[in-house]
């Protein structure tokens, strides 16, 4: 399956877009997607190694099960406030 | 209870009218404002940005929290995004309840967690014309804005 | 750094302005107000009255021990006399400080204070048209106003 | 001496003035003025038996030696706030 990531502030930077695509196996977790969103990010920049991630909308476990049609974000260290 | 986000000026005045009943008799009005100086660099201004949807429904849960923990439905929060300037109001946060205990404690309790959840970032602009994202979890970032 | 003794309306947002500063980061304003019910009693209003000078005198040191305490001068302090309705602010204390925690807890400092030493009275009109001195250490008065 | 003690809320409805002359011996305590301030009271409402004072706008203690001149208030609990 197909998820799009969605990615703010320095994680939107150092894509240089707002979103990836990410494809991933069915069944797969939150920390597969990150894995490989590491892979996408080499040479890129500040993504951490175990960031934050949202699953529509409500923060995530890493072992997480992902489906498609899920919203998916990375969340950068929040600084509201 | 009303919690927003908004890219116009706060008006605390207006947040405290909210809030405000008789059988309230302590009412505590939060206001975080742009610092001119944010660990020893020179802030000229800061963009705020957010995952509306979802900080949106954080604000939302944490008044909510607030008010099953500390009794009391007389909550209004505001906070803006885009670009503000030097004394902007960033944040404001207004909570009324009969006692002055439950309405600090409830006051401390929604900025700690919207300063720990809420998915808002800033990026200040510093009088040397570079901008950097603020990543409140590095060592260098300590005891900072607000 | 401000305190006075007043016989008019409290402005709020006055002494916001008074303590606004591009160095502080985080402002809190308290306000106190005359709430309907006191102890089980239906208020309709309340009498304020001080001993003018003493009081005058204590606030001001209150608030020089806060701005010791908490490392800010951006305090201001008023409380109003005379006679008050329901929903009428009797108490304002803005302090902004350039962190948070400063700023709460160097308002708390003052209003516990306040509360403690400066030698202000008040008089409750109840619903039932008497009228009764509040005496905040005798055992029915516990928890009350504000 | 003739000490003018300055009384108000409940204090100054007890005696149903604002201020009441007390004579006292020279070098007398804030304790002998609240003990002659009591006689003066008896049968008139609520000072209690060690009720706060000030002297010259500021608390004091009752060993505090008072002196002509002194301006001395009895404090009924205060309510401000």
């Amino acid at each position: 399956m197909t998820i799009t990531v969605l990615l703010f502030a320095s994680y939107a930077d150092a894509f240089g877009q707002p979103s990836v695509s990410v494809t991933l196996p069915q069944g797969a977790t939150v920390a597969e997607m990150i894995t490989r969103l590491g892979d996408l990010a080499a040479g890129r920049g500040p993504l951490p190694t175990t960031p934050m991630v949202a699953v529509n909308q409500a923060y995530a476990r890493y072992d997480h099960v992902l489906s498609a049609g899920d919203e998916v974000a990375v969340i950068p260290p929040v600084a509201g406030g | 209870m009303r919690t927003g986000l908004v890219d116009r000026e706060i008006d605390g005045q207006a947040l405290l009218r909210e809030v405000a009943a008789t059988g309230n008799g302590a009412t505590v009005l939060f206001l975080g404002t742009v610092r001119d100086i944010n660990d020893g660099r020179a802030v000229t201004g800061i963009d705020y940005t957010a995952y509306d949807v979802m900080a949106a429904r954080e604000l939302q849960a944490i008044a909510a929290e607030a008010s099953g923990r500390f009794g009391t439905s007389s909550i209004a929060i505001e906070h803006r995004l885009g670009t503000l300037r030097l004394g902007d109001i960033s944040v404001a946060i207004a909570v009324a309840h009969p006692h002055r205990a439950s309405a600090y404690d409830a006051s401390r309790y929604i900025i700690e967690e919207l300063k720990r959840r809420v998915p808002i970032w800033k990026r200040e602009h510093y009088a040397d014309g570079t901008r950097e994202w603020v990543d409140p979890t590095s060592a260098r970032s300590h005891a900072t804005h607000g």
